[in-house]
């Protein structure tokens, strides 16, 4: 069983990365990526919804009737999105307010309907979580590190402390959406180019 | 009577091509990318959207003025609106395969996807931030509509002439076409400031 | 009381969706034919799109209504339609087992070259130039469209001619070339030792001759070499019928532009060059 | 019909729970929320009005007839107060920028007739250009202006490089409340 758990922990993570391998789950990471510290925040709340919510529907997976099988998926995720949402909005209210609209908006991250659909309502408890943890850190790896490249350049800066000298004018273009596309695609052919390198 | 219709035209034009919902908002990205690879398909994806989310927004404003603001309710928002919408998806299919097998067939494909399009939660919740009146709403969500296609379209037919182009090997699929997604996003900003 | 109104008030719009819902999908319910989901159960599941229907679920369909082939995935190969035809009860009938084949030998040296292109790399690109860089409007370009469509890797440009080749061990009879190419001169012949005319030009014998020394001129000499009468000539194209053609080769001898071939006769390798 | 129920009833179920969890973690965190929002809001008013210790809500109306354009609005009015004492009003403006209204307060000492600061709440305008508006480097400039002043750009107000219709929008709130106050006090 721990053996499997470690299967899919790491597939989530490398082999279906789901925003860069499989291209679910982008609209997020192109708008909360221009800091860091939202990130992050993003992160841990999608890890939070998509654990819970597999969790919840791998559990009660053999009572769902087909027919109402998709509202009853996103009455559960949207449970825990706005539990997220509201616990956010009382402890940490400038991170709420910094992600807007796209707390949300979780609820239709492509990543965790997938996910409940594609796996969690098929198969038991623990390696749905197992899922659902690997895919939730795959996400927040990728979104850190476009975050990471994106406030460098775009304000000079990590983790709102400057790491360039004050003369630094930021990159608008990273902070830009256009300069999210670029930054996406770029990232896409290095991760191209390094499994090629890898192996041949 | 004038000044309401300058602000339709105003809500139009902002909607669709000032805070476009892809270029400038990022939102409903993935089937901007899943299904801009063929004019054709784009066009029906865009017809799909458009129906589900002016039904969406009139069902879900009506919920929302009428039931949860009077009653304070507004935390269950989100569980009520996206439950209206996947029900609203599921409906939509039933009756269309039945009733309209022509036209099921024509964007039936796509409807399954539309459930967590992120683009229609997204269009319903700004509908009652804005605090839009049910007209403006419908007008706002089929112009969000309007501008959801034109991008999707566009892309769409970027990518069948980038079949024809050599592309690097490393930059071929998706990077070249966030590439291409970066150049039109670009081209959109010009439309900023356009709206006082 | 706060927790009570929301309770009741979600639960009510639950019971109103979930009745609608179910009782909606009862009595619009479309009766779906059984045989489609099994079908699509046997069929890869890959929605690669390669049989040009929507999807694996799309191909489903028109196999169980016999709109479809039984071996219309390619991908799924000879294991898939045997379990196909089984199922659909076609046993034993035999499909014909498809494959791509050049249908022009036009290679260099061969066809007059009258420009030099140096544009797009794409023989869709090349085609959109009026009259193209070669003398002839129907040949084939040689820049390998057909190579980069093909999922399967069967396709490749022989270097000395610079004309495409098809593997016959790695061509599945997708038809994606025959789609890809702009001149058409890919097309999908049963998967067995045949003559045909490598030629597609409709083109009067002049043009031929000018652009082109394995040309069809249409001078009709086969036609009357054929001691089965498998050759005719029809609305000014040679035709060669499978069925009569006892593969004895005479017309190939005899043709003066050695533009009739013989095809799949070695190691399922088309012989481009006759 | 007995399926119809069993599957309306399986969505009942899992709405009724979902809704009672919700309005749980609604109870628990409502309190924190508006406490947050209250703090915030007394915050951001002591960054535009630093010397008062108390501010009151005030009925907009009180000002008579606003100058109510399509360029600016005005939203909440705050007295602000030390030692029981009138010392200055707060205003909290929306006035429309590049990218859509910029919303902010501005403090005005009503003894000597001055700005005591600005802060800007919430704003759609371009990162990296007009979103400087909103830092100290140009909201510095309008501390300790008298009320008497043109708050023109390009006369006493500096415009953000590349930023000018933000800095404008900065500027038309400031004259706009000045002018209220000034109408107040005659």
């Amino acid at each position: 069983m721990m053996r499997e758990f470690w299967h899919y922990f790491r597939n989530g993570l490398l082999g279906e990365n789901p925003v860069l391998k499989l291209m679910i789950g982008l609209c997020s990471v192109l708008a909360v990526s221009v800091r860091v510290e939202n990130c992050l925040g993003m992160g841990a709340a999608v890890i939070f919804v998509l654990t819970c919510s597999s969790l919840v529907i791998s559990l009660i997976r053999n009572f769902v009737p087909n027919e109402v099988r998709i509202p009853i998926f996103i009455v559960v995720i949207s449970t825990f999105t706005t539990i997220v949402d509201l616990v956010m909005k009382a402890y940490l209210p400038p991170l709420s307010k910094a992600m807007g609209i796209f707390i949300p908006l979780i609820v239709v991250n492509c990543i965790i309907m997938a996910r409940a659909e594609a796996f969690a309502s098929r198969k038991p408890p623990l390696l749905a979580v197992a899922d659902a943890l690997g895919m939730g850190v795959g996400y927040t790896l990728v979104i850190t590190a476009i975050g990471v490249v994106r406030e460098l350049f775009g304000y000079g800066e990590i983790l709102s402390h400057p790491v360039f000298p004050r003369a630094y004018q930021g990159m608008m273009a990273m902070i830009l959406p256009p300069g999210a596309f670029l930054l996406i695609g770029i990232s896409i052919a290095l991760l191209n180019w390094s499994l090629k390198k890898v192996k041949p | 009577m004038s000044t309401e219709i300058l602000t339709l035209f105003k809500i139009i034009v902002s909607a669709a091509f000032v805070d476009n919902i892809i270029l400038a908002r990022y939102i409903g990205l993935c089937p901007y990318i899943g299904m801009s690879s063929s004019v054709a398909n784009s066009i029906g994806m865009g017809m799909a959207v458009t129906f589900v989310m002016v039904l969406a927004s009139i069902v879900t404003w009506v919920l929302w003025n009428f039931i949860f603001v009077p009653l304070g309710l507004e935390y269950l928002r989100i569980m009520v609106f996206i439950l209206v919408i996947a029900t609203l998806v599921q409906l939509v299919e039933i009756l269309l395969k039945k009733n309209v097998p022509n036209l099921y067939r024509a964007m039936g494909i796509y409807l399954p996807l539309i459930t967590t399009n992120c683009a229609i939660l997204a269009v319903t919740f700004l509908g009652v931030d804005y605090g839009y009146t049910l007209l403006q709403v419908v007008v706002y969500s089929i112009s969000v509509a309007l501008g959801f296609t034109v991008a999707l379209v566009l892309l769409a037919g970027i990518r069948e002439r980038l079949r024809l182009a050599r592309v690097p090997q490393f930059w071929q699929g998706y990077p070249i076409v966030f590439v291409a997604t970066c150049l039109l996003a670009i081209a959109f900003l010009g439309f900023k400031g356009l709206v006082k | 009381m706060n927790i009570l109104i929301p309770t009741v008030l979600v639960g009510a719009l639950g019971l109103a969706f979930g009745l609608m819902l179910s009782f909606l999908a009862k009595k619009f319910a479309v009766p779906v034919n059984p045989l489609v989901q099994e079908v699509e159960r046997v069929l890869p599941g890959a929605n690669c799109g390669a049989c040009g229907f929507p999807g694996c679920s799309g191909l489903a369909e028109k196999i169980a209504s016999g709109e479809a082939p039984v071996n219309a995935c390619p991908v799924g190969g000879p294991k898939v339609w045997a379990e196909l035809s089984r199922l659909l009860g076609q046993e034993g009938s035999s499909w014909e087992v498809k494959r791509a084949a050049v249908l022009c030998q036009g290679g260099k040296g061969v066809a007059q070259v009258v420009a030099e292109y140096s544009g797009v790399a794409s023989c869709k690109a090349a085609n959109l130039l009026p009259g193209s860089f070669k003398g002839c409007r129907f040949g084939c370009l040689g820049l390998g469209d057909c190579v980069r469509v093909c999922p399967f890797s069967a396709i490749h440009i022989d270097l000395e001619s610079g004309l495409p080749v098809v593997d016959w061990e790695k061509c599945t009879g997708c038809g994606k070339c025959v789609a890809e190419c702009p001149r058409k001169i890919l097309a999908l012949v049963p998967r067995k030792e045949q003559v045909t005319v490598a030629c597609v030009s409709p083109d009067s014998a002049r043009e031929v001759r000018k652009a082109c020394a394995r040309g069809c001129i249409k001078c009709q000499v086969c036609v009357r070499t054929c001691p089965e009468g498998a050759i005719t000539f029809e609305n000014g194209k040679i035709v060669i019928s499978r069925e009569k053609c006892t593969l004895c080769g005479l017309c190939i001898e005899k043709c003066p532009t050695h533009c009739i071939i013989r095809v799949g006769k070695t190691a399922a390798l088309l012989e481009v060059r006759g | 019909m007995k399926n119809i129920l069993r599957v309306a009833l399986a969505l009942t179920v899992v709405c009724v729970v979902a809704a009672c969890a919700l309005s749980v973690v609604h109870v628990v965190t409502k309190e924190k929320i508006a406490e947050e929002a209250k703090k915030e809001l007394k915050e951001a008013l002591g960054v535009v009005f630093p010397k008062a210790e108390t501010f009151t809500p005030l009925d907009l109306a009180a000002f008579g007839t606003l100058p109510e354009s399509k360029d600016i609005q005005f939203l909440e009015a705050y007295e602000a107060q030390s030692g029981g004492e009138r010392q200055g009003l707060v205003f909290k403006v929306a006035s429309t920028g590049y990218g859509g209204p910029i919303v902010l307060l501005v403090g005005v000492d009503t003894k000597e007739g001055k700005i005591t600061g600005l802060k800007v709440l919430e704003h759609q305008e371009t990162p990296g250009l007009g979103s400087n508006v909103a830092e100290a480097g140009f909201l510095s400039q309008f501390l300790g202006k008298s009320l008497e002043s043109p708050f023109r750009v390009g006369e006493d107000v500096q415009a953000v490089s590349g930023a000018t219709i933000s800095s404008r929008a900065v500027a038309r709130a400031c004259a706009k409340v000045a002018e209220i106050v000034r109408g107040e006090g005659r």
